[in-house]
């Protein structure tokens, strides 16, 4: 079986592979890039717990072949803290008990962070909407919903903080 | 799953059943038909590829001819594997002549299905059965109907 | 109560959470090891057949394939079989026959996972068809094809018979009762299906003849234990259990479907031992869904029994139980029906009889758990829809009815009609407090206005009562062991401490609870506590966390080890303080003289003291351990109320409202109790509507990957609302009850009825879960309702 | 679950595509969004040998209104239309067609192209294109060729497209301003296939309706139209008895089998009902248009 030379930068860190076309990305991540935090619930598209950010789009990476991921930047669960600092979805996670087994939760937290990204104070119906590719079977989604609301207001609550000086910046 | 039909061929009853006992004519109506091994007049097995667009399975079936009652009855028994899949078919064919140059065929099949294609695929199996079943004895008149 | 240290009643923030919310849990999936290598599993495609032949010479010949192991080859090492939790035995890999769909049938190993699947599909394995029986009402008749010819003792199908109460009183009670109500309730085969599938690495050392095995189990020291026991009879020769470790690490979610042993594990653990080199396998989905153990399959004759003023007298039911090819149920050794006489439920009546006959079809193991094992939630479907149906022929209100029958809270304990004694509870408290919330006068104005319209909406109530925290030991085993559990506290000298579970955690937050018994109990913050379980050469032994147990029996256990801590910190603080113990009380988390505030001792300097200046002639450090047997099981309780709305054109039903009051006594994270109640009540929700198995004539799975084994999504699961009564439990140390699966059981038969109830006025008494809409549908046609 | 192997490529013009589907025949298969056909992959019912990846190829993920139709791309996105402003405002029906396509994440890659030559009865688009009367360009060694769309689906997973030829467009015709859609879906839970869904467009003169399309989606082998329920509309007020008729003559086309979603009569009742919503939604929107 001829292979591709692949070259994918995950969290801003470049992996270079050569890999089967059939390598599936979910298992690029976790096996050749041996980050685990993208998990594998289902084999049909089903269950988002593969969720991840391929140039900014959230995207099932079990439906995903790592060929066509080739020159993408994608954005894991690992990804989300920064210089040692939780993002707001991490913290609405556990501020608002969003999550219990965790296995679905790297999922959820990415589309919950694309949905703020689009919309910084979604509805709760905007919510469930969002996050209705992903399974959970532990939490009844409830808390979820809060724990992306918290985000949303997080984030904006520290935007408004930025807000001044960017107005000055840019005045 | 069962199936019936009916098909007038416009042959004679007796070139209806020499096709039937041409375990290379049967085959090359089987839908998907690779290659054959022929392990007795009435024992074969054909390699098909079954399926409808992209989605496809390739099996080995194991076919027997049995009950043979010359020119007018034949029961076709198929027996086939393929990964994580298994298909069972008891076919039968009654023939008989309406005219010395035409045939009345009426025909019966039964199909299992089991494993990955039954469970997965169990919302396309009914209509696909049915299709593929009628594809087979739709071939089969055509084939009588043209001289070899 | 003092929020600083995070004791009981508190929502203290999950210690779990940091590691979960950064990617770094640690499930077995994401276990890798050095020169590591992955199986594959080949799978039958038939329900019934012989095995002809194994041809493995194409999977062989592909680089990478290391070996492929079928059941001969297991066989040769007397390891083809293995025991069931019932006792009864399964297949780990067919010597010459399958009895179900997916069944495994032989094992590749290979260097990489893409290969290992490549081997699976090169194997060629030729079947001759056997007819399959599927249906548990065939599979008794005569000449019926036979599920299990091994057990040569057995010529039927027929499992065993199994029956409770008493059964000439219920007989006479029925014969003189002037209303009866009659339900035939089917209950459909449903799969936990926990987003993380089940897997294991197993790695054994060749040099030093230790195993260690990393698994997806609920109760990793009972799988030790079977895992030597299996050995043992087995031409490998016992491993014994000093050399066996289980870990189970993080788990995405276990629900009873992690439970029992697969032959997946053993398989594994097998090829480990064969090649001396680590062996992963993790099924996939469509696996786990076909081949993995079921819940449910019950078949309910279901009667009550009752005087013209509504008064229940007797309750029977019969029931046939759909155990597929082998009773790999996981209840406990005496109990083939798990607790399912526990049917009588939340209700006063004199007497009950309850029979189970259990069946084998052609079809995987069945009887565990989802979300709530023992046969909970098929004893309270059972009762609270016959509650309904009996309101119906009364024509009272189901409020009332339940109202009138409940037991009353000045009965507790109360004796069941089939031998259980109620710890306490207060039904018409919770009732009422759903009632109250749901607005259930004007709910029944509106239902009553709408109606004159022709549209359709509907009211539902389960008042259930759970019975949960098994032992006692004196009645509860699995497999010859009790059902105790344990705990075992070391408080360092600088007063932190570790606390050890025999309970293992798939989500339910164990690190943080049982931290918070602790901190409680001895006063050291949550923090300070690390909570440590799933180890089986770390932790002490213990059953397993499944049927809402873990509070009930290691909870207790914790508090129990704790306060033997407390009793030894006393004498070191009577030391200290030069007093007398007996002078001493427990205040504010300290010790200290009776009546002087100043004078007192916290448990991290008692802690110090403990290995620096400890009184001669007693014992230096500050440790104890506990292996807890409950005196009774817990029995949480609660009221549920769900409104529905019914689309006449499409027979959709819309849970438009659903309240739920828990009371499951002493509450030690309230933020994770409601947590487990918004779990529970959508899995109670998704049976109710959405999920089952079923099979064709020919036994194949019909719902084999989740495309059609339909998990709730955030869309169709409503908002639930939810609050809460407190009734402590009187003999648990904490006064607390288990909750984990109370919603789970409570909830399909508030949707259910609610349904029932939309349509009551057409003389509709019953529909089966799953309330699909072409079943609403059917019956809005034939009243001609549907829309037009 | 783990595909077979397979080769692949990703062209980057379409012409280098084609010739990579003549050079592989039959055992060659286009890639597109791949959310159909990875997971047919995934459980080794589909067993290609090469892909043909279209990510590279230029022009085929946009849209715009040229000529009389809405033009839109084989690799434009499920996403994407559902977020365009001027798709909502004038198709309505693709747009709730797209919406309902699986689930939110799966949208962001799974294309209309895709939808369409995937020539599942259970997919939505194809049952909205019949009711728009689109038809779609293909492009193969010989040219390109334009297909109304009742001849591009021919069967379950089957379309009129030789195995060397590319989807590259879909054209909808643009409505008039008293032109309306819909397409409602009956499903068991989100990312589910149909029960059954209906698509409706009603262009009105004056209250009369001028033209009418409908299709059927997931009840027949293939999408349908229900050609007589249609011709019934034309030059008829769309009062309720009338959209009551038409409803009963589309749940008469319907030809679907008893299966998981339900019993056969169960889902013409249901395509009954979706029809008549369908249809009072579609000349709704089609009276909006005209008063504004």
């Amino acid at each position: 079986m001829t292979t591709h030379k692949v070259k994918v930068t995950i969290n801003g860190q470049v992996h270079e592979a050569k890999v089967e076309p059939r390598l599936l990305l979910v298992h690029f991540i976790r096996e050749v890039a041996n980050l685990t935090g993208t998990h594998i619930g289902c084999d049909t598209t089903s269950c988002g717990a593969c969720t991840v950010l391929v140039n900014g789009t959230l995207m099932k990476s079990c439906t995903v072949l790592t060929v066509q991921a080739d020159g993408a930047n994608i954005q894991t669960v690992e990804g989300l803290e920064q210089n040692g600092q939780l993002h707001p979805i991490q913290e609405g996670f556990m501020q608002e008990h969003g999550l219990q087994c965790g296995f679905c939760t790297p999922g959820m937290m990415l589309v919950g962070k694309a949905l703020l990204e689009d919309n910084p104070d979604p509805t709760e119906a905007e919510v469930r909407k969002a996050i209705s590719g992903n399974l959970c079977r532990c939490t009844g989604y409830v808390n979820i919903v809060k724990a992306i609301q918290y985000a949303g207001k997080k984030m904006q609550e520290s935007a408004e903080v930025k807000t001044p000086a960017a107005v000055h910046a840019e005045g | 799953m069962r199936f019936e039909g009916h098909e007038t061929i416009n042959a004679p009853i007796e070139a209806v059943w020499a096709f039937f006992m041409d375990p290379h004519r049967v085959a090359e109506c089987a839908p998907g038909y690779q290659s054959m091994e022929v392990l007795s007049p009435t024992r074969f097995k054909p390699k098909v590829g079954v399926g409808i667009g992209v989605v496809k399975a390739t099996f080995t079936l194991d076919v027997e001819l049995d009950e043979l009652r010359e020119p007018e009855h034949v029961l076709v028994k198929a027996h086939g594997v393929a990964a994580g899949s298994a298909v069972d078919i008891h076919g039968g064919a009654d023939m008989k002549p309406s005219s010395p140059t035409i045939t009345e065929m009426d025909w019966t099949a039964t199909v299992n299905v089991s494993g990955t294609l039954a469970s997965v695929g169990a919302r396309l199996m009914e209509s696909t059965a049915r299709k593929l079943t009628a594809r087979f004895f739709e071939c089969v008149r055509e084939k009588v109907e043209t001289p070899k | 109560m003092a929020v600083e240290i995070g004791g009981m009643g508190h929502s203290v923030k999950r210690k779990e959470d940091p590691r979960f919310i950064r990617g770094k849990g640690n499930y077995v999936d994401d276990l890798k090891l050095p020169g590591m290598l992955y199986m594959d599993i080949v799978r039958s495609p038939y329900a019934h057949a012989k095995i002809l032949n194994i041809d493995a010479s194409k999977a062989l010949a592909i680089p990478g394939v290391a070996a492929v192991i079928t059941g001969k080859d297991l066989d040769a090492y007397k390891l083809a079989w293995m025991p069931t939790l019932m006792s009864d035995t399964q297949m780990v890999l067919p010597i010459d026959r399958v009895v179900y769909q997916a069944q495994e049938v032989a094992v590749v190993i290979a260097t990489e996972r893409y290969i290992a699947a490549d081997g699976v599909a090169a194997v060629e394995v030729e079947y001759e068809p056997l007819p399959p029986v599927v249906d548990p009402f065939k599979a008794l008749e005569p000449g019926s094809p036979l599920v299990r010819p091994d057990h040569a003792d057995r010529p039927t199908n027929h499992i065993w018979h199994w029956e409770s109460g008493d059964k000439a009183r219920t007989d006479q009670l029925f014969a003189e009762a002037d209303v009866v109500v009659k339900e035939h309730i089917y209950l459909p085969r449903i799969h936990v299906s926990s987003i993380e599938t089940c897997g294991c690495v197993a790695s054994f050392d060749k040099v030093s003849g230790k195993l260690t095995v990393w698994m997806t189990t609920q109760a990793p020291h009972a799988i030790r234990t079977v895992f030597s026991l299996v050995t043992a009879a087995s031409a490998v020769g016992q491993i014994p259990e000093h050399k066996i470790r289980i870990i189970s690490p993080d788990i995405g979610g276990g629900f009873g479907g992690k439970v029992p042993v697969y032959p997946g594990y053993v398989c594994a653990t097998a090829a480990s031992v064969l090649t001396g080199l680590p062996v992963k396998w993790i099924e996939d989905r469509s696996e786990n869904l076909q081949a993995d153990s079921f819940a449910r399959d019950y078949h309910m004759d279901v009667e009550l029994a009752a005087k013209k003023d509504g008064r229940f007298t007797a309750m029977r039911v019969k029931t046939l139980a759909d155990h597929g090819c082998a009773d790999a149920a996981a209840n406990p050794s005496k109990f083939p029906a798990g607790l399912f006489n526990v049917c009588t439920g939340s209700y006063v009546m004199e007497a009950a009889h309850v029979e189970v006959d259990g069946v084998y079809t052609n079809k995987p193991p069945g009887g565990v758990a989802y979300r709530c094992s023992f046969r909970v939630t098929e004893a309270v479907h059972a009762i609270e829809r016959i509650v309904d149906s009996m309101a119906q022929k009364l024509q009272v209100d189901p409020a009332d009815l339940r109202m009138k029958n409940f037991i009353p809270p000045d009965k507790f304990p109360y004796k069941s009609p089939t031998g259980w004694e109620y710890d306490s509870g207060n039904y018409p408290a919770a009732l009422k407090k759903a009632m109250d919330k749901v607005g259930y006068a004007q709910l029944r104005r509106e239902q009553a206005r709408k109606r004159a319209k022709g549209e359709l909406m509907g009211i539902g109530i389960s008042t259930f009562t759970e019975i949960v925290g098994a032992g006692p030991s004196h009645t509860f085993d699995i497999l010859g062991i009790k059902m105790f559990d344990s705990a075992e506290i070391r408080v360092h000298p600088t007063g932190s401490a570790i606390v050890r579970i025999g309970v293992q955690s798939q989500g339910q937050g164990h690190e943080t609870t049982f931290g918070q018994i602790v901190a409680e109990e001895l006063g050291l913050p949550v923090e300070n506590i690390t909570v440590e379980h799933g180890d089986t050469d770390t932790a002490p032994y213990g059953l397993g966390t499944y049927a809402s147990r873990s509070t009930p029996t290691a909870g207790a256990a914790t508090a129990m080890a704790a306060r033997k801590i407390r009793d030894k910190a006393k004498l070191l603080a009577a030391h200290l303080l030069e007093a007398s113990p007996d002078d001493l009380e427990w205040v504010d988390y300290k010790f200290q003289v009776k009546g002087t505030p100043s004078k007192s001792k916290t448990m991290a300097e008692l802690a110090f003291a403990a290995y620096t200046n400890h009184p001669q002639g007693m014992e230096a450090g500050l440790e104890a351990v506990s292996y807890y047997d409950p005196p009774n099981l817990t029995f949480p309780f609660g009221a549920y109320i769900c409104v529905v709305d019914i689309d006449r054109g499409t027979g959709e039903v819309k849970i438009r409202r659903f309240v739920a009051v828990d009371d499951c006594g002493n509450i030690i994270n309230p933020m994770i109790v409601e947590g487990q109640i918004h779990g529970g009540l959508t899995m109670g929700m998704a049976p109710a509507l959405l999920e089952a198995i079923t099979y064709d004539e020919n036994g194949n799975i019909q719902q084999g990957t989740m495309m059609d084994y339909l998990l709730p999504t955030s869309m169709e699961t409503p908002a639930w609302e939810t609050d809460k009564t407190t009734t402590p439990s009187p003999h648990h140390p904490l006064g607390a009850k288990g909750v984990g699966e109370s919603a789970t059981v409570g909830a399909p038969p508030a949707i259910a009825n609610a349904v029932v109830d939309a349509l009551s006025h057409l003389g509709v008494t019953h529909i089966d879960i799953p309330v699909t809409p072409w079943k609403v549908y059917e019956i809005l046609k034939a009243h001609g309702l549907t829309e037009e | 679950m783990i595909p077979p192997p397979f080769e692949y490529a990703a062209p980057r013009s379409l012409s280098e595509a084609i010739s990579l589907l003549q050079e592989h025949g039959s055992e060659a298969k286009v890639l597109a969004g791949g959310q159909s056909l990875i997971p047919l992959l995934k459980l080794r019912l589909a067993s290609p040998t090469f892909l043909v990846d279209l990510r590279k190829v230029p022009g085929l993920s946009t849209f715009k209104e040229s000529d009389g139709h809405l033009v839109v791309g084989s690799m434009v996105r499920e996403a994407t239309i559902e977020h365009s402003p001027l798709i909502r405002r004038r198709y309505r029906g693709l747009v709730e067609a797209s919406e309902v396509v699986a689930d939110p994440i799966v949208r962001n890659l799974a294309t209309l192209g895709g939808n369409l030559a995937h020539a599942d009865p259970a997919n939505d688009h194809p049952s909205m294109m019949l009711a728009f009367r689109a038809h779609v360009m293909a492009v193969g060694p010989k040219g390109t060729r334009r297909i109304p769309i009742d001849e591009f689906l021919v069967d379950t997973f089957e379309t009129s497209l030789a195995p060397e030829e590319i989807l590259t467009e879909i054209h909808i015709p643009q409505p008039t301003s008293q032109t309306g859609s819909a397409y409602i879906k009956l499903e068991r839970k989100v990312g589910d296939y149909a029960i059954a869904a209906v698509a409706a467009v009603v262009t009105l003169d004056g209250g009369i309706c001028k033209q009418a399309g409908l299709g059927l989606t997931n009840v027949g082998p293939k999408s349908i139209r229900p050609t007589k329920a249609e011709q019934f509309l034309v030059g008829k007020h769309l009062d309720d008895e009338t959209i009551r008729e038409a409803a009963r003559l589309a749940a008469a086309a319907a030809e679907p089998t008893s299966d998981l979603r339900g019993p056969a009569d169960y889902k013409r009742g249901v395509v009954r009902t979706l029809t008549a919503r369908a249809l009072h939604q579609a000349a709704q929107r089609a009276q909006k248009g005209a008063s504004h």
